[in-house]
């Protein structure tokens, strides 16, 4: 049985054309990245603002057609497959998008907005049975009673809300894996429980399978904390395991710096805090990304192997990493309450 | 700067600079400069066909030959002296004018006299004058054009003489398409070549010429000098009539051209009363043509009928206020010429196409029309027409004249549409092949140049209105491209119109000439080929409390202004002279004119 | 219905837009109904020229003692019909470019692009003329077709950029992943968010036509109308000397203020649009 | 006035007109902010945070008006200053960096000449001596002066203009530095490096500062004290250790569950139910009760006063009225 | 903003170039009517020579021939293109549309460049002042100027102006360029009749333009009121006329200057009828002139003129814009 996506070899290098005659100048926002998603399972990917994490949703739901390596969705080339198994693999790959405004028609009631896919996908038959159903789906995502939301727009919601229905719809044609796009990152801190608990629970209850974008790991290990997580660095996947081992015990250097950053709701530790594992504060731009290992000007670590060669994923303890010196770098671990 | 003492101010247009040149006979001509810079050996008075010397001191019709000295001493304005060589040079030069068709030859005897030798027949001797009085003789000075006068007298000297009249051209001579070909190469080179400014033997030397402004000096060598009583002249170019009115409202000009719709001439008086208005007829009337290639207006009692169904009073009334109606058709001549030219008793006998919608009626009815229900008429197969007037765009006065009669023919129950077009394009319509138009509306009954009716007969016969109406003509053999058009007269003797109209030049008696006139004018009327919608009258306002002598000024008071059309003789020309249009600048000439100090 | 009754029920509540939606509609109702009711008579009466206004005839009558009211009414049918007309086109060809252009972008948005961009960059007027020449203007639509056939190109442009900027939102990207149909995408994805833009285009474009036909009109290039705005004009400035004659003032006047009254209802209109047909703005 | 003061609100509101009604986003609030101490603000988006730092500087903008209150500094109510006096207060006495850094320059002046633009404002100074000041924060933030100075705002990254903007607002030595949400929009290894910057500022300058943010984490790591805002009112302040540990309302004791942390039980993150209040249409009383657990009849009623529930500490809720505490 | 994206600016302009060069002269190709008709008429009358002859010599005249293929027209127009030389004019035989435009140039841009001037900055001034005080007077008083002064077309609101400041007041001069009294050229007396005379179309253009300045500028200025940089700068005690000036203006300011092109551009060859109106000899009274003559070489090449001029315009206002502001980097 072959997983439900697997993303092989796939890069995805942009062109930043200028005008009609002008060279392109490459961005390369994916770099040979390998990686599956088994049914039902969730995976977290985490990074750095630009690190090429919505291009990576993007190439999953089908959005942009990476220029090298194979998407393969149950096995299947996405790129070539016929008109019915890609619509097949449109509709049962679905994304959730971070904006729930902007994700939403401004000019269309919700239930213009969620009935017309199901119609078109001929899950249902009428308007009447569409009706239904979008209650259905409001029913399901917690927006009850569902007639109370159905005929209002877009700005007439709160973004908690808004982002209830970006699931229903991603939900509505009863998809096998759901790309989540930094869906919580808009909403306030009060209600991001919430969304994410509601989004386990589709998870669950459901079995779709999720890919959970973020930059926030702790958000990130909340949801996914029986999945997997993989944490990405300037196009290209660094780290890669079961959530529990990957913060257990981060090895690549980035990913211990990316954790020691992340602040913690507790005054007593937060305020403890020691100096990042960093060598420079800014990250450098995808567009000319460094030689090597794209990471060595930042890091700790460095010699000169990172600085000419790139390294690949490997096996490291439970987890595959991609540094050179795995071994070298110090165990991380977290400042503990005093 | 501005010196107002002995100044005239005029009013007038000409091709902006850069397009301002001084060659006359180029694109635009020279413009308002033309009338106070150039003068011919005459001056005609072209709406009373009085003639003036000029340059030409005397004439002498003899036989054959018409012997012309010239003014000694006159000089052009650059100094050089004017001599019969300049009038050789303006004829052959500006070959294709009138008269050198019925010359063999022009020659110059000395420095002030040339002979023109006629062909034989010869015209009789007023035609002789008015074709040499229509053309301007002092405008291509042989020092300043001498080469292109020397190639064209060469080409032409290559040209043999011929007798064929199809194959005559100027000075009896056969003209080889080759040969056409040279002389209007050297035509346009002539044309380039002209001076940054006129050159003339006139009163006046344009000084400075700018968009709006033209300053003419008075020309101290001038052959009458004593006769000029203004230093300078200021030409003003208003763009617009509203412009031109606005600075005569203003007092800014001396003298204004045209008679504006009665509103406006009144509220003109009123507001100014240094003003004058003189009225006076045009020798042109605007009208319509019937286009007899379009059925059923090649049926002369439809046409008759449709001259009946237009009540010309109000379409006069919107179309020129002071214009003269007509009661006739249309004659081949301005309405105001007809009493000098019929007598009386021949006037009666031709049908009075007064504003008559019964007998129109009773006309269709004859044909075989039916009114119907809705009022309109039907024609014998049962269809209700749909037609078309074709008129000029840009023309408001002729427009505004024929949507009225559109719309009188549509109240009478024959649906006519007016349409507009663009005067590029308007003649090309209404002319080629059957035509576009049913009835095309332009100056009709119209006389250039001098008032003799063969002219405006023939402007009608052979010119571009009866290619408007479609006039019959031979399409092939030796005739062809004459009018054929043999139509009982009114003694009901057939009369041919192409021979007439050939003859009447030769016709050396006067009753001969008349006889002809009338009989052209009765089929010209009966058989209704168009409709003058009204005379033009136009007038002038005339500044009387900067420049004195203009005409009739006893009669002020009576008409408090606003001078009707005169209608007694002396009265008909001293008017008909203030017009430069008409008579050129002959009040300055004759000194009639002077600043009032 | 009910969106048709909101929509009027926004335009009512703003004081600007109501006011212009006032005078469109009588506008309106003087080029339908207006010409049955009042019946047009051309006939001249020269004595009663000029007449002042009266119960008889509400705006005077011109130069040739016609009613001017009357000959303004039947006017107005030929000019918002010729402005009408050549909205529609302007506004089919511009949204029809400016839609293709933005969404299937590459060489065919080029190549439209530079199209747009050389009908830009020659000066209208003269065109204006030669196509009007070109075309022979005989009725309201070669009339429409000629004025429109410089208009499209800005409203290409405009419609183009909002559709590349529409494109790349996210609510549009979702629709390709759900795997909706083009026709879906554009007929309720996209006209709708633009279509306040477009109905406000259409209401400034007409308002450009009407007075670029006028114009024209005035130059004698389209045929005579005589109670066309633009002719009336042009022969109350011939006829009354434009402004020598006093008593032809209300004349003169009556077209521009109609024409300044027209184009005056159409901007006050035009600014309550975006708020009816936009939900975000109607609260 | 009390000397260790810098700053005194009293009784603040504000309201903004609004097309659908009146907002009023800061409600009676009264709030000191200490010398020498970070006092932080923490609540959900809308809470009104920004518009109560807006007031401290006195540019609440547009539809928004100051209905009543005072904001006293040095026993001065700065509300009443006249245009000139509130001119020179402003950046001088109090500056602030903002929510969105990468909008609060003029985008097509160069750093350099808006600082020394800022300063001119305020003060005769030779532009050398601006420019050797300006560099000097400049490498204080660590950042190149040289490039730095020369550059526009669009040609930095968000980090480099939000450490630009700190500089910016150390330019004229203020007593008070408000930071509204200076790292919202960065990523968390920035928003660590920052926050870096600023304790050391705070620390070695001595400079008092004002921190507004919504996320409770960031304010444990640097604030001494915290107020809470729901709705436009502080319905909770006290020092930093208490408030985690001892929480006296259920917002703020739901504002700490629900924070994810990459340490504690995942298990144990609860959201607060329901959403963000509509400050069109409060809910009567206590605004926070259809979302409170512990809510009664009361609290529908009657809105909850601001009483202290310890040393320095404040909160507004029923409960505490009746003696209850919190679990 | 490198050489190599301005040079191909420059191409991209230059492709348009060529193509408005097809296409007016396709365009005038296709033009019915000619300039002989209504002349050859005229002409037969003015020298008293028959309708043919006059025909025959008109068409002697003309500097078209219009039995000439199409692409050899076409080959000869480009290839005196190339020489910089846009013909001569068909109607007036030695007039060369070059010295046209050469003449009538400077006028145009004269009356183009100050009535866009002053109507710009006082539209800026105005617009910045309207958004900054949004409930004085200023804001509807200018909204309503606006609205009637762009209700009416500006050829009527050309008349109207002359009708009052030339035939009634009598304030101004009713058309021309200047003096006819005063010597052209560098001299006191020259350029304040130049000024003089250039006021009232230079009236109607600033009359007819404010309005959409001050406006377009007020929408401008109130987002850029609504940005945070203002109010950063409030707050950093910079002084209202500072912030009006230096943030608000500027800011505001800077995408209107490819409206300034083309409106610059546009003004060119739209001040046909008001140049007309005026009797104002410049490029618009050209065309129009050989518009109403067909005088389809000189059309042909004023057209190409203002195509050209509109297409730099556009290219330097670009130029200048990429400049001015320091976000924008220019592409393509
Ligand atoms: N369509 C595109 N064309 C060109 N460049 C692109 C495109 N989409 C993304 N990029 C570039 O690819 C890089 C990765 O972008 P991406 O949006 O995937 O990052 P991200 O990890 O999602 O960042 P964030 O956390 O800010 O959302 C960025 O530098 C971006 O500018
Ligand atoms: N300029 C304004 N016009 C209208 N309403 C405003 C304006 N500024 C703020 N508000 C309203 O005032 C309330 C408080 O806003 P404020 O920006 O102070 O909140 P905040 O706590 O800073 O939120 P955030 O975390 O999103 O920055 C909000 O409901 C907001 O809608
Ligand atoms: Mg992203
Ligand atoms: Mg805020």
């Amino acid at each position: 049985m072959s997983s439900l996506l697997e993303l092989h070899n796939i890069s995805m290098v942009f062109e930043q054309k200028s005008g009609l005659f002008g060279k392109a100048t490459p961005i390369p926002a994916m770099v040979d990245v390998q990686l599956s998603f088994e049914p039902g399972e969730i995976v977290a990917l985490v990074g750095e603002s630009g690190c090429g994490k919505t291009t990576l949703g993007k190439v999953v739901t089908g959005l942009h057609k990476p220029t090298e390596g194979q998407l393969l969705y149950q096995g299947k080339d996405v790129w070539k497959m016929n008109k019915a198994e890609f619509s097949e693999y449109r509709r049962s790959v679905q994304l959730v998008q971070q904006d729930s405004y902007a994700a939403l028609n401004p000019m269309r009631t919700i239930f213009q907005s969620l009935s017309d896919p199901i119609l078109q996908h001929k899950l249902v038959r009428s308007r009447k049975e569409a009706y239904d159903r979008v209650c259905e789906l409001l029913d399901t995502v917690g927006l009850t009673p569902p007639e109370q939301y159905i005929e209002k727009y877009p700005h007439q919601m709160s973004g908690g809300q808004r982002q209830r229905v970006l699931l229903a719809r991603a939900i509505s044609l009863k998809p096998k894996l759901i790309v989540a796009d930094e869906p919580v990152s808009m909403i306030d801190v009060s209600l991001r429980m919430a969304i994410l608990r509601l989004m386990s629970n589709l998870n669950k209850s459901l079995g779709i399978a999720f890919i959970y974008i973020t930059h926030d790991l702790a958000t990130a290990r909340y949801i996914a904390q029986y999945g997997r997580m993989a944490v990405m660095y300037l196009g290209k996947i660094v780290e890669q395991g079961s959530v529990h081992d990957v913060l257990a015990a981060p090895k690549h250097p980035y990913l211990q710096a990316l954790l020691s950053a992340v602040p913690v709701p507790n005054p007593r530790i937060a305020k403890a805090k020691r100096e990042l594992p960093l060598k420079s504060l800014d990250m450098p731009s995808i567009m000319n990304p460094p030689s090597g290992c794209s990471f060595h000007p930042r890091c700790l670590y460095a010699s000169q192997t990172c600085e000419q060669t790139a390294p690949s994923l490997m096996p490291y303890g439970n987890t595959i990493v991609s540094c050179h010196h795995v071994e070298k770098v110090p165990q991380w671990t977290i400042a503990t309450v005093k | 700067t501005e010196d107002n003492t002995k100044v005239f101010r005029d009013l007038g247009g000409w091709p902006k600079p850069p397009l301002f040149q001084g060659n006359p006979f180029a694109s635009g001509g020279v413009g308002q400069a033309s009338q106070y810079t150039f003068e011919g050996l005459f001056q005609i008075v072209r709406s009373t066909d009085k003639i003036y010397k000029r340059l030409a001191e005397s004439v002498e019709h003899k036989g054959n030959e018409t012997i012309i000295k010239i003014r000694p001493g006159v000089t052009w304005q650059d100094g050089k002296p004017f001599t019969s060589k300049d009038v050789w040079s303006y004829y052959m030069l500006n070959n294709g004018v009138e008269i050198t068709k019925h010359l063999t030859s022009i020659e110059i005897v000395d420095d002030t006299t040339i002979t023109f030798k006629w062909q034989e027949p010869s015209p009789f001797t007023e035609m002789k004058d008015l074709f040499l009085a229509q053309d301007q003789q002092a405008t291509i000075p042989y020092h300043l054009y001498g080469k292109y006068i020397d190639k064209v007298d060469e080409l032409l000297k290559q040209a043999k003489k011929t007798d064929d009249p199809n194959k005559k051209g100027p000075f009896g001579l056969e003209i080889t398409d080759k040969l056409r070909k040279d002389i209007d190469k050297n035509w346009q080179d002539f044309l380039t070549a002209g001076p940054k400014m006129p050159v003339g033997t006139g009163p006046f030397i344009v000084k400075k010429v700018t968009a709006s402004d033209m300053i003419l000096e008075k020309n101290e060598n001038y052959w009458k000098v004593e006769n000029i009583h203004f230093d300078r002249i200021f030409i003003k170019n208003p763009g617009s009539d509203s412009s031109g009115l606005a600075l005569l409202k203003s007092g800014k000009i001396d003298t204004y051209p045209g008679t504006p719709p009665r509103d406006i001439l009144e509220n003109m008086l009123a507001t100014n009363k240094d003003l004058v208005h003189y009225r006076m007829f045009d020798p042109a009337t605007i009208g319509m043509v019937f286009n007899l290639d379009k059925p059923p207006f090649d049926n002369q009692k439809f046409r008759q009928a449709v001259v009946y169904a237009l009540d010309r009073t109000k379409i006069r009334e919107v179309g020129n206020y002071y214009g003269q109606e007509a009661d006739v058709s249309m004659t081949g001549m301005p309405q105001s010429e007809l009493t000098k030219w019929i007598t009386p008793e021949n006037r009666e006998t031709m049908t009075k196409f007064t504003y008559n919608p019964d007998k129109a009626g009773e006309l269709l009815t004859e044909l075989g029309w039916k009114k119907g229900a809705d009022g309109n008429w039907a024609d014998p197969s049962g269809t209700t027409p749909n037609f078309i007037i074709g008129v000029s765009g840009g023309w408001l006065q002729a427009v505004n004249s024929a949507q009225i009669a559109a719309e009188q023919m549509t109240k009478f129950g024959l649906p006519t549409k007016l349409l507009a077009v663009d005067g590029s394009v308007y003649y090309n319509n209404s002319t080629k092949d059957k035509g576009a138009y049913h009835m095309s509306v332009d100056w009709v009954d119209v006389s250039w140049g001098f008032m003799f009716p063969w002219n405006s007969l023939r402007n009608f016969y052979w010119g571009g209105i009866g290619n408007m109406a479609h006039l019959p003509k031979f399409k092939d053999g030796p005739d062809k491209g004459k009018l054929n058009m043999k139509l009982p007269g009114p003694d009901g003797q057939v009369v041919d119109i192409e021979k007439t109209l050939q003859s009447m030049p030769y016709l050396q008696k006067d009753e001969e000439r008349k006889d002809a006139i009338f009989k052209l004018a009765w089929i010209t009327n009966e058989n209704a080929y168009g409709v003058g919608f009204f005379q033009n009258t136009t007038g002038y306002f005339e500044n009387v409390k900067t420049i004195k002598g203009w005409p009739r000024e006893d009669e002020f008071e009576k008409y408090d202004r606003s001078l009707p059309v005169p209608t007694e003789p002396d009265d008909i020309d001293a008017v008909s002279e203030i017009n430069f249009g008409f008579g050129g600048i002959t009040y300055f000439v004759e000194g009639r004119l002077s600043p009032r100090e | 219905m009910r969106g048709m009754i909101d929509f009027f029920r926004i335009i009512c509540h703003n004081k600007r837009s109501f006011i212009g939606l006032i005078i469109l509609v009588i506008f309106i109702l003087m080029a339908t109904v207006g010409p049955f009711v009042f019946k047009l008579n051309m006939t001249v009466d020269y004595n009663n020229r000029y007449l002042t206004p009266s119960f008889e005839h509400w705006l005077g009558t011109d130069f040739a003692g016609r009613d001017t009211f009357i000959q303004l009414v039947h006017g107005s049918k030929e000019v918002l019909l010729v402005g009408l007309l050549a909205a529609f086109f302007t506004l089919f060809v511009g949204a029809l470019l400016g839609t293709i252009s933005g969404l299937v972008g590459g060489r065919l948005d080029a190549g439209i692009m530079l199209i747009t961009n050389l009908f830009l960059t020659i000066p209208s007027f003269p065109i204006l003329i030669i196509m009007a020449a070109i075309f022979s203007i005989r009725d309201p639509i070669s009339f429409a077709l000629v004025l429109s056939a410089w208009s499209w190109p800005g409203l290409t442009r405009a419609v183009r950029s909002q559709i590349i900027s529409l494109k790349e939102r996210d609510f549009i990207v979702i629709c390709k992943v759900m795997g909706m149909s083009k026709p879906h995408i554009i007929f309720k994805e996209l006209m709708p968010s633009i279509t306040s833009f477009l109905s406000i285009s259409f209401i400034m474009t007409m308002r450009g036509a009407i007075t670029g036909s006028v114009g024209i009109m005035m130059l004698g290039l389209a045929p005579y109308s005589p109670t066309n705005w633009g002719q009336m004009l042009n022969l109350a400035i011939s006829q009354t000397g434009g402004i020598f004659n006093p008593l032809g003032f209300i004349y003169l006047f009556s077209p521009i203020l109609c024409l300044a009254l027209f184009q005056l209802g159409s901007i006050f209109f035009a600014n309550g649009i975006d708020e009816a047909l936009n939900p975000r703005l109607r609260g | 006035m009390n000397e260790n003061n810098i700053i005194e609100i009293r009784d603040l509101s504000i309201e903004f007109k609004l097309r659908s009604g009146t907002i009023r986003a800061v409600d009676h609030v009264s709030l000191d902010i200490p010398k020498g101490k970070v006092t932080a603000l923490v609540g959900e988006s809308g809470s009104g945070k920004s518009t109560l730092a807006s007031a401290i500087l006195n540019i609440v903008s547009a539809p928004g008006t100051i209905k009543n209150g005072s904001i006293f500094l040095n026993g001065e109510d700065i509300l009443r200053y006249n245009a000139n006096r509130l001119r020179h207060y402003r950046w001088s006495d109090v500056s602030m960096v903002f929510q969105a850094a990468q909008n609060a320059l003029n985008p097509v002046m160069r750093i350099g000449e808006q600082m020394i633009e800022t300063v001119l404002a305020h003060k005769k100074m030779g532009k050398p001596e601006i420019i050797e000041k300006a560099s000097q924060l400049l490498d204080y933030v660590r950042l190149e002066p040289g490039r730095v100075l020369k550059a526009y705002p669009h040609e930095l990254s968000g980090g480099m203009k939000q450490r630009v903007m700190i500089a910016f607002s150390l330019l004229l030595d203020p007593q008070l530095v408000i930071l509204d949400e200076p790292t919202t929009a960065l990523d968390v290894i920035t928003q660590d490096y920052i926050f870096d910057i600023l304790l050391k500022v705070h620390k070695e300058m001595n400079i008092t500062m004002l921190l507004l943010s919504h996320d409770i984490s960031v304010v444990a790591r640097v604030a001494d004290r915290i107020g809470v805002m729901y709705a436009g009112k502080i319905v909770e302040l006290g020092e930093t250790f208490e408030m985690f540990e001892n929480a006296k309302h259920p917002y703020t004791a739901g504002l700490i569950q629900a924070a994810p942390s990459i340490l504690d039980d995942v298990s144990e993150n609860k959201s607060i139910k329901g959403s963000s209040p509509n400050l069109l249409n409060l809910p009567t009383g206590c605004a926070f009760h259809p979302r409170c657990e512990f809510s009664t009849d009361l609290c529908k009623l009657e809105q909850p006063r601001a009483i202290s529930v310890g040393k320095d500490r404040l909160a507004a809720c029923h409960l505490n009225e009746k003696g209850e505490m919190l679990a | 903003m490198t050489l190599v994206i301005v040079l191909k600016r420059i191409g991209m302009a230059f492709v348009t170039v060529c193509l408005a060069t097809v296409m007016t002269f396709i365009l005038l190709r296709l033009t019915p009517g000619n300039a002989i008709d209504g002349w050859a008429r005229d002409y037969a009358t003015q020298f008293g020579i028959t309708l043919e002859e006059a025909y025959r010599r008109i068409a002697a005249m003309i500097n078209y021939n219009p039995n000439e293929p199409l692409h050899e027209q076409f080959i000869r127009y480009i290839s005196g293109l190339l020489q910089g030389n846009l013909g001569v004019s068909m109607v007036y035989q030695q007039i060369t549309v070059n010295s046209i435009i050469a003449n009538a140039m400077p006028w145009t841009i004269f009356v183009a460049t100050i009535s866009l001037l002053i109507s710009f900055v006082i539209g800026m001034l105005l617009g910045v002042r309207m958004a900054w005080k949004r409930n004085s007077i200023l804001e509807p008083s200018v909204s309503l100027f606006t609205v009637i002064t762009s209700a009416i077309p500006d050829f009527i609101f050309a008349i109207l102006l002359l009708v009052v400041f030339a035939y009634g007041l009598d304030w101004f001069p009713v058309n021309g360029a200047y003096d006819p009294f005063v010597t052209p050229g560098f001299n006191i007396d020259f350029i304040v009749s130049v000024l003089y005379y250039a006021a009232m179309p230079i009236l109607t253009f600033v009359i007819t333009n404010i309005g959409g300045w001050a406006l377009m500028m007020k929408g401008n200025a109130v987002s850029i009121l609504g940005e945070d940089y203002i109010i950063a700068a409030k707050a950093r005690g910079i002084s209202d006329s500072v912030i009006m000036n230096r943030y608000v203006m500027k800011n505001a300011m800077l995408p209107m200057i490819t409206m300034l092109a083309v409106t610059f551009g546009g003004m060119l060859g739209g001040a046909t009828l008001i140049e007309n109106i005026f009797q104002y000899p410049g490029i618009g009274y050209f065309l129009g002139e050989a518009t109403r003559t067909r005088d389809y070489t000189v059309m042909q090449g004023i057209m190409l003129f203002l195509s050209v001029t509109m297409i730099v315009a556009n290219l330097i206002a670009d130029l200048v814009y990429s400049k001015l502001d320091p976000r924008i980097k220019v592409e393509g």
